[in-house]
């Protein structure tokens, strides 16, 4: 309860905190100028409930807002909503709009287009992919013009946090009645930017939203949007001066871009990370034992090395790392061959065990893992063939089915999310079938915990379960790895890995003129 | 007097990987001015080498031994490149072998007229064209000013050499160089062009040196005849004189070969018994499509019978429809109406069945295609053998019969001459034992000598087996020679079918009367 | 058979491509025996070690021996090339022998079918094929064949076309041979030389183009060492490491090149105009 | 060009374009792993996969489907595509024009580069100059065109710094930015077909110089100059309008590994991107529109060649 109101009391008076300082602190931002900032895939959807990837996270982001927001310490803030208030049981919740917010068409934002909103991405005929992470909502409802309520299906701390969903748009009602389908080709947002145009597969142009509901921002007159497919083109044309900022790069381009004259190399330690899914209902991964065998093989620092160039920290076969809040720092495993050799004999496999470890080639590092598993697990016996296929393919035929393959995740808004997502029982996506009950009522204890000592306790637990049993290996997670020319101010990269914040941005002393 | 061109003493080698190769040994020569020069030899005699050694235009493994070539006062050996630019064309004309190659295809004819006046004349375009048009005339063609702006495809080759000779002439050489201008155009054609030689010369008093392998129509055309025989000089006298007395012997075996109409080769009577009768018979090439005509029948409903043991001659020239005959009866092409062979009615080439195929064989123009180059002579020669039951044992025996060593049966076709090849697929032929053989054009490509040798070998093999044959040529004088019966085709149709005896009566068709005049006959 | 060698080795560019040639088959061959170290062999120190005497031609990002996995490597590359263009080449002649022997109506519509497949960039059809079959280097060879048999059919129609027109084929249907004898004794040997020469020079395509597929992520997958793939897995980090990325490009070039200058020296060798 | 050769080059284009179609369709017919799970990617749940199968009309026999595809294509309509929600053939279109734009100046440097160094090849045949352009062709054609695409860039953009690497600026939009952004690319096309073109222009050159019409113009006494430049230039031309006719073949399939490496929005990339998305309507549309672009240049080659040669004129 107490860090609850805590983070309330926070979130209620963020403007102030937030913006204030700046202007009293530092050179009042630069108003104007154009951002050019290059996308690593095509932002191929802009409709704000379908988006998937970041390219367009960051487009919606540019166009719309949510109730609230997460702030780069992975705490909210508000955005269209002022404030909030959970009843004592935290299953109904009183959420303020800021009040004279208008859409892009004019049109002023009420607590309609809210219920509209979050009722369209609740509804399975959207196939939005926030359906299942907004939250535990059962209705939601208006109450006045500038009053929303939400009924949840039960008690749900982090609902405030859960509405920063990236899919979690508000848009106009009436757009929702008439033809939710043109969201694929117009927008018609609160964001602080509007759309010009929109070639999903070479460039997106913003502009300023005059009359976005902070006057001061955003100080970009125009944010264009390039598709840069290729990292090393990308890293080269940030280094020639041809973008301003790039989404995120590989450790191969950081190194260089470190290195490159007038620009900073941007970095954040994130809780993106890549494992090793196990099925555990399956042989021979139904044998805790393998599992453990499999765990010991893995040197996780030279894992950080052989996929993340090192640019990121050794997991301990639990999702979260230090990025997160509640993190239990349990000494990290060391490969032990001997041991993984013997847990593998009493198992059943004196002579190693002979398995297809499936890699999807989008990105690549899903193959560099598994390149690197292979050959760090056969000294213990495992004799592991790796098979890449396309992304498509593997999503069809392999995820969530497969009994051995390679994951990528990224980082979550809190443990309980991350842990609901692909842990528990019932989570969104149970890859790895492990179905454990106490893991399952410890998740469920710590969800509706309101001491921060006992929550902490809780999550600590959880961890331990995931580390002493493995249900996946998990050995590297990766930092978030970016650039921007030194001329760019405000921006910084936010651990979520889908967070932008451009409004922020401002072109220093230096940025060249652009038409 | 300065001759317009003397060679003296000169000796050409070509270096080859296995050495040098003399083609021109020791050849002194001279044309006066307003001469006529003939220069005859069969091929690889050195004759064309002599007309590049003179157009200063040998390959490049060419190695001058010995000896000048001077036109007029001028060494030639010692021109510069640029000096010799000014000397081609305008003191040193040339006319070639075969017109349709020899004009650029994408130029017009006026440009290519004119770019050689302007060269050569100092004139300005405009007069160049004026001049031209007059050559054109002169040449006599038709509507000048109308070919100027035609392109080389849509001329015939007999106007194509027609130009080439009044570019030639255009710019008033010493003397021109003439390399079988006659060669690749049709007789009467050729005869034409004969003539406009002829008068142009009279005209110009141009000297010249002709080039042939014709030893009759040079006769015609020179004052004067050299003779080479493998690059060396064997005689030379004036033309009225080398049919009469050759007296090198080289001279008087090339001689024998030409063909002359009124020494008969064969002296018996044809029998009365039709061995193959064909009536209305019309080849086609090609159907209609969607979007095309059928192109017209090669041949309009022709009909003819070869009887017995009989040669029957079938003249023409190119595109008359003549070879279209050999593959319809040989069930090449596809044909309308009969034919009629022992006693079986044949109205498509289904109906040829193994006795007939068996029993009427051809034999193609070009020995180097009608060999299949990845089989030993054994194998080609057994082929028929096997199909028709005979017996590989008797492959020696088939070439003997075509005066063949016996050891040539492990040969390859690229190891054997045009001669031996062409001796070969006489030797498959007659493996089927046919009682018809169609010979199309067969010694077309090939010297007088071999030809002689070759028709001599026919004639024998006649005798030995009683074959009738249907001999397909271009050529009048030599058909005139050999065949009992002669047809002559013009443009799909025949136009006459005369015993060989009948030829020079009054009812002969007025086409068949201008073939024999352009058939050039040695003068002597 | 020797006098044609010996005819080819004479060309200076028909003995470098043998040599080279023999270099490649030698790798093939005997790769895997000759290779100082395990090609899939990771090594943590040795990420990104520059050519010397460790690793004479460097190491890649897995600290793998660059040299010993472009040995290896070899046999995944080259002879799946190879395959499929004796597969294509094979279809494609036969198509185009048949085409050109059965003539007129029937020739007119493969030949036209032909020529419409062919309009489908060969890239994109084997691209098309892969993403349908499936990734991985059986695939891409089915798909390279697959894009290269019309092309094989339109040569081989051309040259069949030829000799059919030949005297010695005319001689042999006047004499009431029958199709088999036509087409396998009298045609077949007489396209053979233009056929071979042909798809010597396409192997060279072949190994571009499988390696692009590679490259592109369809062909051959990791941790196999084919030189495409390589060249793809070193692009990013051709900063740091560029050997990882010279060496297999100039791989796939040398042997591209090997297999034109063979082909072009036996175009020379087999040309009848050269025989004096 | 008669009337009936004009036609007959129309049919068969259109012919060309209605196999590929059909065989395109197939193709993406039988295209593993589908549209919609693709779509969805991990949040997909069975109800959304359903739901939007049945928006995207994938239960159809496979021919309703193609005639359905075939009718709308006839009309202009390439349908919509599954990964962006816009229409497929305006995009499609788009990209091809700034792959046409690549294609074309490609072919522009070629000409202006392989033509004259093929003609001096070929006049000093056998010496150090013909050796050199014989060495440059041997490379050229045996480096596949990622290899060339990353070491150009790795020698032209970021060492030497003289273009930009990669992108794509429309010379519309600005045109020095564009012409540079275009360097690259276009120079790596360039090096394959400059390599074949050379080589086809110096066998020309080479059969046209021994011709019979050569000679007799060297003969007739015309200076070398005029001889070269008169007669033989443009007879070797002439084949080497076919053989670039052929080449865009060669180049639209060079161009999808081009614009995959320099980032170009073009149709290769469009198509690259299709692929990986199984986005069906883009696959069929972007496919189609490269066969008929090949058929259409082909039949343009076919034309200028036509022209070119006065041989042709009245068939």
């Amino acid at each position: 309860m107490l860090s609850v109101t805590r983070r309330l009391f926070l979130a209620g008076t963020a403007i102030s905190l937030v913006t204030l300082p700046r202007i009293a602190v530092a050179d009042a931002p630069k108003r104007g100028g154009v951002l050019r900032m290059s996308l690593d895939q095509a932002a191929s959807v802009i409709h704000p409930m379908l988006a998937r990837v970041n390219p367009e996270y960051l487009v919606t982001e540019l166009l719309y807002s949510n109730l609230t927001r997460l702030k780069p310490d992975m705490t909210v803030e508000p955005d269209l909503a002022l404030s909030w208030e959970p009843n004592e049981t935290r299953t109904e919740w009183i959420f303020k709009l800021r009040p004279g917010v208008t859409f892009h068409d004019g049109s002023p934002l009420t607590s309609e287009d809210v219920v509209a909103s979050i009722n369209a991405i609740l509804d399975p005929k959207t196939a939005s992919p926030g359906r299942t992470n907004v939250g535990p909502i059962k209705e939601v409802a208006a109450i006045d013009p500038l009053t929303v309520k939400f009924t949840l299906s039960g008690a749900y701390a982090d609902l405030p946090v859960a509405l920063t969903y990236l899919n979690a748009r508000i848009v106009p009602a009436k757009v929702i009645a008439s033809d939710l389908a043109s969201l694929s080709t117009t927008a018609n947002g609160t964001g602080p930017f509007k759309l010009v145009s929109y070639e999903p597969d070479r460039k997106i142009v913003v502009e300023r939203n005059a009359v976005y509901y902070d006057p001061a921002r955003p100080y970009l007159d125009r944010v264009e949007l390039l598709v840069y497919p290729d990292r090393t083109a990308e890293a080269s044309a940030m280094m020639s001066g041809e973008i301003d900022l790039l989404l995120t790069t590989t450790p191969g381009e950081y190194e260089r871009l470190v290195k490159a004259a007038g620009v900073k190399a941007l970095r954040t330690p994130s809780g993106q990370f890549l494992n090793i899914n196990l099925g555990c209902d399956q042989k021979p991964f139904n044998d805790v034992r393998v599992r453990q065998a499999l765990a010991l093989a893995v040197d996780r620092e030279a894992t950080v090395g052989f996929v993340a160039g090192g640019y990121g920290t050794p997991g301990n076969d639990t999702p979260l790392n230090s990025a997160y809040h509640f993190y239990k720092n349990i000494p990290m495993k060391k490969p032990d061959v001997a041991k993984a050799k013997q847990l593998l004999a009493e198992a059943g496999y004196p002579n190693g065990i002979d398995l297809t470890l499936i890699a999807s080639d989008r990105p690549a590092t899903r193959t560099q893992l598994g390149v690197a598993v292979r050959e760090m697990a056969a000294a213990a016996g495992f004799h592991i063939n790796v098979q890449t296929m396309p992304h498509a393919t593997y999503l069809d035929q392999v995820w969530k089915k497969g009994n051995f393959y390679v994951g990528f995740y990224n980082m979550q808004p809190t443990a309980d999310a991350i842990f609901n997502l692909l842990y528990t029982s019932n989570a969104t996506w149970n890859e790895t079938r492990w179905n454990n009950s106490a893991f399952d009522a410890v998740i469920n204890a710590a969800r509706v915990e309101t001491d921060e000592a006992k929550r902490t306790a809780l999550y600590a637990k959880a961890q331990e379960m995931m580390n002493a049993e493995v249900p996946t290996v998990i050995s590297a997670f990766f930092d978030l790895l970016a650039a921007q020319r030194s001329y760019v101010e405000g921006y910084t990269l936010h651990p979520r890995g889908s967070v932008f914040r451009l409004d922020l941005v401002s072109l220093g002393a230096g940025a060249p003129k652009r038409g | 007097m300065i001759p317009a061109l003397a060679v003296k003493n000169y000796t050409l080698d070509y270096a080859t990987a296995a050495g040098p190769v003399r083609v021109l040994h020791d050849i002194s020569l001279q044309i006066g001015p307003g001469e006529v020069l003939g220069l005859v030899g069969e091929s690889g005699s050195g004759k064309s080498s002599l007309a590049w050694a003179l157009m200063r235009h040998l390959p490049d493994n060419a190695r001058e031994i010995a000896g000048s070539l001077h036109l007029g006062d001028i060494d030639l050996q010692r021109l510069s490149p640029r000096e010799l630019t000014r000397i081609r064309g305008r003191r040193l004309g040339m006319v070639f072998q075969d017109p349709s190659t020899s004009l650029n295809p994408t130029l017009t004819i006026g440009r290519q007229v004119t770019e050689t006046l302007i060269q050569h004349r100092g004139i300005k375009q405009r007069e160049a064209d004026v001049l031209a048009v007059d050559l054109l005339s002169h040449v006599e063609l038709r509507d000048p000013a109308a070919i100027m702006r035609r392109y080389p495809h849509e001329i015939s080759g007999g106007e194509k050499q027609r130009v080439i000779i009044a570019t030639a002439f255009g710019c008033r050489p010493d003397i021109i160089l003439f390399d079988e201008p006659t060669t690749a155009l049709d007789v009467i054609t050729g005869a034409r062009i004969l003539e406009l030689f002829a008068r142009l010369r009279e005209e110009t008093g141009v000297a010249a040196l002709y080039i042939s392998h014709d030893l009759a129509l040079v006769t015609r055309v020179a004052d004067r005849v050299a003779v080479l025989k493998h690059g060396r000089l064997v005689e030379q006298a004036p033309a009225a004189e080398i049919f009469r007395a050759p007296r090198h012997a080289d001279t008087q075996a090339l001689v024998q070969a030409v063909p002359r109409p009124e020494r008969r080769l064969i002296h018996d009577k044809s029998s009365d018994e039709v061995l193959l009768a064909a009536s209305d018979i019309e080849v086609h090439y090609g159907r209609a499509t969607l979007l095309g005509h059928a192109p017209p029948p090669a041949t309009k409903r022709i009909g003819l019978d070869v009887r017995a043991g009989e040669i029957l001659g079938l003249v023409g020239e190119s595109g008359s429809g003549k070879s279209s005959v050999a593959r319809a009866l040989t069930g090449l092409a596809h044909f309308s109406g009969k034919v009629r062979f022992d006693n079986r009615e044949i109205t498509d080439a289904r109906d040829m069945n193994a006795a007939y195929r068996r029993d009427v064989q051809i034999i193609f123009q070009h020995p180097d295609s009608s060999l299949n180059p990845r089989q030993k002579v054994s194998e080609i020669l057994s082929r028929p053998l096997k199909l028709y039951g005979g017996n590989t044992a008797e492959i020696p025996r088939l070439l003997e019969q075509v005066r063949l060593p016996t050891s040539f049966a492990d040969r390859w076709p690229h190891q054997l001459s045009g001669g031996q090849k062409q001796r070969v697929a006489i030797a498959r032929a007659f493996a089927a034992r046919p009682k018809l053989v169609i010979c199309d054009e067969i010694t077309a490509p090939l010297d007088v000598s071999v030809q002689a040798q070759i028709i001599e070998l026919l004639l024998a093999l006649r005798a030995a087996t009683g074959t009738a044959f249907l001999f397909i040529t271009h050529d009048l004088n030599l058909i005139r020679q050999i065949a009992h019966r002669i047809a002559v085709m013009r443009r799909g149709e025949m136009v006459d079918l005369l015993p060989a005896e009948d030829f020079d009566a009054e009812h002969v068709h007025p086409y068949t009367r201008e073939l024999m005049a352009a058939s050039p006959v040695p003068v002597g | 058979m020797i006098e044609l060698f010996v005819r080819l080795i004479r060309r200076p560019q028909g003995l470098v491509g043998v040599t080279l040639l023999a270099l490649i088959a030698v790798a093939c061959l005997f790769g895997q025996a000759l290779a100082p170290y395990a090609p899939e062999k990771i090594d943590f120190l040795g990420r990104f070690r520059p050519p010397g005497w460790q690793n004479w031609l460097g190491a890649d990002q897995f600290g793998r021996d660059i040299l010993s996995r472009l040995m290896v490597g070899a046999r995944s590359t080259v002879p799946m090339a190879l395959i499929a263009t004796f597969v294509g080449s094979a279809a494609g002649a036969i198509i185009g022998v048949g085409s050109a022997y059965l003539g007129g109506r029937t020739d007119e519509a493969i030949m036209r079918t032909n020529d419409a497949v062919m309009a489908i960039p060969g890239l994109l059809l084997a691209l098309l094929l892969v993403s349908t079959l499936g990734n991985g280097a059986g695939n891409a060879v089915i798909a390279i064949a697959v894009a290269f048999a019309p092309g094989m059919a339109r040569v081989t129609r051309s040259v069949a076309l030829n000799v059919r027109n030949q005297d010695y084929v005319k001689a042999a249907i006047a004499r009431g041979e029958g199709a088999a004898w036509i087409i396998f004794r009298e045609m077949l040997p007489n396209v053979m030389a233009p056929i071979v020469i042909e798809s010597t020079i396409r192997v060279s395509f072949a190994v571009m183009l499988f390696a692009t597929l590679s490259f592109l992520g369809v062909g051959a997958q990791p941790p196999a060492s084919e030189w495409g793939l390589m060249v793809a897995d070193a692009r990013q980090y051709m900063y740091q490491a560029p050997w990882g990325l010279i060496v297999p490009a100039a791989a796939i070039a040398l042997t591209a090149i090997a297999f034109n200058l063979l082909g072009d020296g036996l175009r020379d060798a087999l040309n009848p105009k050269d025989e004096r | 060009m008669s009337l009936a050769w004009f036609a007959r080059r129309l049919l068969l284009m259109v012919y060309t374009v209605i196999v590929v179609s059909m065989l395109v369709f197939a193709i993406t017919q039988v295209l593993p792993a589908d549209a919609a799970q693709s779509l969805l990617g991990e949040n997909a749940t069975p109800e959304m996969l359903a739901a939007l199968r049945a928006k995207l009309g994938l239960g159809a026999p496979a021919w309703q489907q193609y005639l359905r595809w075939a009718g709308h294509v006839f009309t202009g309509d390439f349908g919509i595509s599954m990964r962006t929600s816009q229409p497929v053939g305006p995009e499609m279109l788009s990209a091809l024009s700034r792959s046409l734009l690549l294609a074309a100046s490609s072919i522009l440097v070629t000409l202006v580069v392989a033509v004259p160094l093929g003609v001096v090849a070929a006049l000093r045949q056998g010496r150090l100059a013909d050796t050199g352009v014989s060495l440059i062709a041997y490379l050229g054609v045996s480096l596949p065109e990622f290899v060339t695409a990353t070491l150009l860039a790795l020698l032209l953009a970021d060492t030497l710094h003289w273009l930009p690497a990669t992108g794509y600026v429309s010379p519309l939009e600005h045109f020095g930015d564009g012409i540079s952004h275009l360097a690259l690319p276009v120079l790596t096309i360039s090096v394959i077909l400059i390599a074949h073109v050379m080589r086809m222009m110096r066998s020309e050159t080479l059969d046209v110089l021994k011709s019979d019409y050569i000679r007799a113009a060297r003969l007739k006494g015309l200076p070398e100059r005029s001889v070269l430049f008169r007669h033989a230039l443009r007879n070797a031309l002439l084949p080497v309008v076919t053989i670039i006719g052929l080449d865009v073949g060669y180049l639209l399939g060079g161009i999808i590994v081009i614009e995959e490496i320099f980032a170009i929005p073009g149709i290769g990339r469009a198509l690259m991107v299709a692929i990986a998305a199984r986005d069906l309507p883009s696959i069929q549309a972007g496919a189609l529109i490269m066969a008929a672009t090949y058929a259409v240049t082909n039949t343009l080659a076919d034309m200028a060649y036509a022209v070119l040669d006065p041989r042709i004129r009245y068939d």
